[in-house]
């Protein structure tokens, strides 16, 4: 087998098409005991924002049919403390970064990005203005042309010109294309999608929502066919916008699925907490997949599925 | 962090104990790394199975080069499906995981207090203390007897053990923290161990710390991930420098300091730890 | 078990909690085999047009991570053959009768309205505003206020006073509230929740959207987190508006689920196509369910899940 | 349509037969009522299975008051999950399904034509045209030998049977319809049955048409429910009255005549079907 499994999001290559998706490999360390790190696509970084955030109360947690809920809301140490100990750790070991970063205000984004700019070994910025895990669903920009647009374009402000910056959208919304349009006019220069969607489990013993914090993100193959439309909706859209694309991946055929509908590479979320080697595996299946079908490269099938028109 | 390995197991034997299942698998390279209070995560429900999330299971037993064993209860889906399983039948499994009990530098008195399928770890850890020259006390409470699991083994690795039921179906009718003050008094213990529910673990690490005895307690909180990547089975806890955090049980535990652990704020996010909530803020 | 089973929608009283899903029984004459028909709490038919409609090509289903994704179309006789051939076998065997109703435009709902207005044995009308098979996004009236509000108010002055008018929504917006309170407000006297979330599949073979009409409708048990949070943030918004609830439901513990998130009745969808006898064993499911924790109604626990607080 | 149940049944047997898999199925009240053509919706994956639809198989023989038998192939992960069950297990299945073949009137000779495991009905098939007194020709096509099924059973059970494989490996090299129209000319065939894949079907059906034989084809759509109720398993089919339905195949079909199905139009609705999309409208 000689597939070229190497792409690139815009301006940044990788040398593999799966990374970790944000929240799902905390900051990489934990899964190299299953793998060396530095040769996957690359570790989307947990979320981040300026100050060290507890999070929401537990369980956290609830497991869904082919999915699971979860309510983690940010926990994370700052940023600070975030460059000191995650990302050293990350460049020491040469691998590729893309830092996920979140904020309450468009400000906080923008600080977050000046605070980042200058740091070495950030292969890219991916700006999580989806998370549904915020106390109120007003701080969940991406449910808005306005606020989503106001965010990217002042992290644009921020950043520096050489570095790719993802925008990370929900599904949650009536049209994903709008906004995907809104984010790349105010400066992304890539789409992460999908980013969870909101739902709810309910413990009909206590009577009351499972999660701690009642609402959390639905996650996993369950929701794969939401993904896989959201991402081949904006692809046809914006032809030429990288997407870095997840939801529920978890076999090389799901890989190939989301390169098929115009993803550019692929972050693996849910899946690892089943399978912590899923992000080398799915690599290797995907190779295997695309020899079959006597494909030579990723790159010759990013959006093929919208050749047959 | 120990380092885990993630394995196909085969299922040597599975058969029923009273209430719970009792389950061996082989595991060579595993087993030689475990040490009591290692925990094991198990998939479940097989190819194409809706259930993504592995079970967390104590590990009860490691025969190195060979295998380990679990204690299980039904519980759920996950459970009554590894409950159908048969000899011979594989298992994707990732182990050791965790951070274990802790041993005493000198060979003390200590005490080992478990509920239910809490008895899991207590074997090993008993055989473990005894090697060093530790007295060993072992305290197993269940709601009934046949929810007890252990004890005769128990008598065997250990120099003492007392059995309590809620019902009184099998040894003193109450709980384990009605006889702990005692024992904990006879045997001049100085340290306490636990698994079991996690009320139980509150009662015990307070009673422990009331006279003055250090704890550790093995916690059960929901996992997701079992490896440290996930941040859903965190518990607010007080660290070196004084102040709580929301720690992540499945490395950092699952074995605690009872004195550590702030066993009112499970569940919650105390006001007073690292990056708590700002009422107003976000 | 002396657990009392039955429930109301409004004005319309049922005598046991699980309808069919429309769509997911055709006209209920096919479950005959599997059941007594009258004995559930109703029938929703199948939306209906008013002419006959041929629906999309096939392949119009796919299998999906503990859901699948179809894409009928609508396909239907017409209104007319409608009424002289399914409602009457419906109303003859004694079958309460829920008649989902479907337009192209405003005016088709209304015309639909007019036309069923004197027809007997209906026990409530269903309007899907929200079916997502329809050939431009621009159709599903749900995704909107106003066109979801025109169409209820046209539905209304067209229909009775006495028959119950649910309205049918779509999780796929940013906001579910906020469309709810419009259709209510426009006249609607109940809400079923929630139609299918939009989906795809893509043939990795063909390389080609896997159904014929590309996109489809995901259901089933992977979508239940969505329609329970659905549930229960419009049950929460609008306490006094009852609620047919839907989405992944299985069996009597993810029935109770969705009657503490705030339904008032329940929908059996998806579920029937792998189990023709679904609707009936989770009827009995739901009163174990019930019985087992110390209730002894279906009433008592209907929005339980809200007084936690 | 006949009147379906869904029962709990037991395997009997499961064994590898060439490229596919046999299967017995006890299924007393059921088998009973199949007839050639029915065909049985099978659950799979077990409690907790992601899967939520049935696998529809034709039914390959009914032993009345005892069983009836599949004939599968393993394609994706439904039918690898029952290529794994083993005797004494139990699957939840609904039987009889479908339209079943329509025997002729009068004791005609008769072609049969199945290609792979589309020869799974024909044994119940022939042997019911045999027992009316016609005479039995049977043409089993396939890629190679190896996906060829039940060659020997059908000897016994027809008068003559013509096998064809793409590779030459075993029989005659080409397909079924290359000799189809010697044969119907020999035999003198009025009734012309086909079971197989839609394009086998096509060309089938197409030249019984051509030689004025009168012909019965069962399809393959895939299907949501197999019971009517779902509007997925649709294909354009020419009623009596001339006009072009999009009609369900689980229930009006899986048998349809040759020549009412518009075989070039599968996978589409034709512009002239009742209620098909008006242009520029909805
Ligand atoms: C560190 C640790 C050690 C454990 N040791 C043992 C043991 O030795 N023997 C034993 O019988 N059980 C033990 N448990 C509990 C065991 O993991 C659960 O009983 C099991 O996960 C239930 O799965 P289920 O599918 O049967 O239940 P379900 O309720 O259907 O599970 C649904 C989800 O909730 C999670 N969950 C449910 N109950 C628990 C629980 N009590 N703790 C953690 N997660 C839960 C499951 O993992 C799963 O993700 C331990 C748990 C932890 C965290
Ligand atoms: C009336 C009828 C009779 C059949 N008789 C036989 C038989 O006798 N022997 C046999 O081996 N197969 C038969 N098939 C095909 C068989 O149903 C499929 O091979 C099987 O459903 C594939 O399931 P899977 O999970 O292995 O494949 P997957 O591709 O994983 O299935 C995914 C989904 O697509 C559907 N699907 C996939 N392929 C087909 C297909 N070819 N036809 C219909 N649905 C499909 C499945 O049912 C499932 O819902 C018949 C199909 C029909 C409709
Ligand atoms: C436990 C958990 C935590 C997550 N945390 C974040 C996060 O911090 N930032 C973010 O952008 N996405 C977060 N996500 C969303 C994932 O990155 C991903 O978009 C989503 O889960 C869909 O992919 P999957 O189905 O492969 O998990 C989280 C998901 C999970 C399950
Ligand atoms: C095959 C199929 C056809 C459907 N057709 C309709 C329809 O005609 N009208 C409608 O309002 N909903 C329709 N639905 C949606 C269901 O009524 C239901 O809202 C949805 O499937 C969620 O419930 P479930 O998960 O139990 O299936 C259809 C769903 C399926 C799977
Ligand atoms: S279970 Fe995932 S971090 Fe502990
Ligand atoms: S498969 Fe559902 S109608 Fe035919």
């Amino acid at each position: 087998m000689s597939v070229d499994l190497s792409t690139s999001l815009g301006s940044l290559k990788l040398s593999a098409p799966t990374l970790t998706a944000s929240g799902c490999a905390a900051a990489g360390r934990e899964l190299a005991q299953f793998g060396d790190v530095s040769t996957l696509g690359g570790v989307v970084t947990k979320s981040i924002m300026l100050n060290a955030r507890s999070g929401r109360p537990t369980p956290r947690m609830a497991e869904t049919p082919s999915g699971m809920l979860n309510s983690i809301g940010l926990q994370g140490p700052g940023i600070e403390q975030f460059i000191e100990k995650d990302l050293s750790w990350l460049t020491e070991n040469g691998v590729t970064t893309i830092v996920s970063i979140a904020g309450g205000s468009v400000a906080e984004f923008g600080e977050l990005a000046r605070r980042l700019r200058d740091v070495p070994g950030i292969a890219a910025l991916e700006v999580n203005i989806s998370c549904p895990n915020v106390e109120s669903r007003g701080q969940v920009f991406a449910c808005n042309h306005e606020s989503s647009s106001d965010v990217i374009r002042t992290v644009r402000s921020e950043w520096n010109d050489e570095t790719p910056i993802l925008a990370k959208l929900t599904p949650d919304v009536t049209d994903i294309v709008s906004i995907a349009q809104s984010v790349v006019e105010a400066g992304a220069n890539g789409l992460s999608m999908i980013n969870t969607l909101l739902g709810m489990v309910i413990d009909v013993d206590a009577m009351k929502p499972m999660l701690g914090g009642k609402t959390g993100g639905l996650s996993g193959p369950a929701i794969r066919p939401v993904a896989v439309r959201a991402v081949y909706q904006v692809h046809a859209a914006l032809p030429d916008t990288p997407i870095l694309g997840m939801g529920g991946i978890r076999n090389g055929h799901d890989a190939l699925e989301f390169l098929a509908a115009g993803a550019s590479a692929l972050s693996i979320g849910t899946v690892v907490f089943g399978d912590p080697s899923a992000p080398w595996r799915i690599a290797r299946e995907l190779g295997e997949e695309l020899d079959k079908r006597g494909y030579q490269s990723v790159r010759e099938v990013i959006g093929k599925a919208h050749q047959a028109g | 962090m120990s380092s885990s390995q993630q394995i196909t197991s085969t299922i040597t034997s599975i058969s029923r104990v009273g209430a719970y299942w009792h389950m061996v698998l082989r595991a060579p390279s595993i087993a030689d790394a475990v040490v009591p209070g290692h925990f094991v995560a198990v998939a479940v429900g097989g190819d194409n199975s809706s259930m993504l999330l592995r079970r967390a299971f104590s590990i009860h037993n490691a025969t190195p080069g060979e295998s380990i064993e679990v204690i299980f209860a039904e519980h759920g889906a996950g459970t009554e499906w590894l409950a159908k399983q048969q000899a011979g039948a594989e298992l994707d499994i990732i182990a050791p995981l965790g951070t274990p009990f802790i041993l005493p530098r000198a060979a003390v008195p200590c005490v080992l207090v478990a509920g239910g399928y809490g008895s899991a770890p207590m074997g090993m850890l008993a055989r473990a203390l005894k090697k060093m020259g530790c007295h060993v006390e072992v305290i197993l409470g269940a709601a009934t007897g046949e929810r007890l699991y252990g004890v005769l083994d128990l008598k065997r690795d250990a120099d003492n053990v007392t059995v309590t039921t809620d019902d009184g179906s099998s040894g003193i009718r109450g709980r384990v923290t009605d006889v702990l003050p005692e024992i904990i008094g006879q045997s001049g213990a100085q340290a306490v161990y636990a698994c079991g529910p996690m009320p139980m673990l509150r009662a015990v690490a307070n009673l422990s710390t009331e006279h003055s005895v250090f704890s550790q307690c093995a916690v059960e909180e929901a996992m997701a991930c079992g490896i440290g990547v996930c941040m859903t089975c965190v518990l607010p806890v007080i660290g070196e420098d004084g102040h709580t955090r929301m720690v992540r049980s499945c490395v950092e535990g699952p074995v605690f300091r009872g004195d550590r652990v702030r066993w009112d704020d499970v569940h919650t996010v105390p006001s007073d730890a690292v990056g708590a909530p700002i009422p107003g803020g976000h």
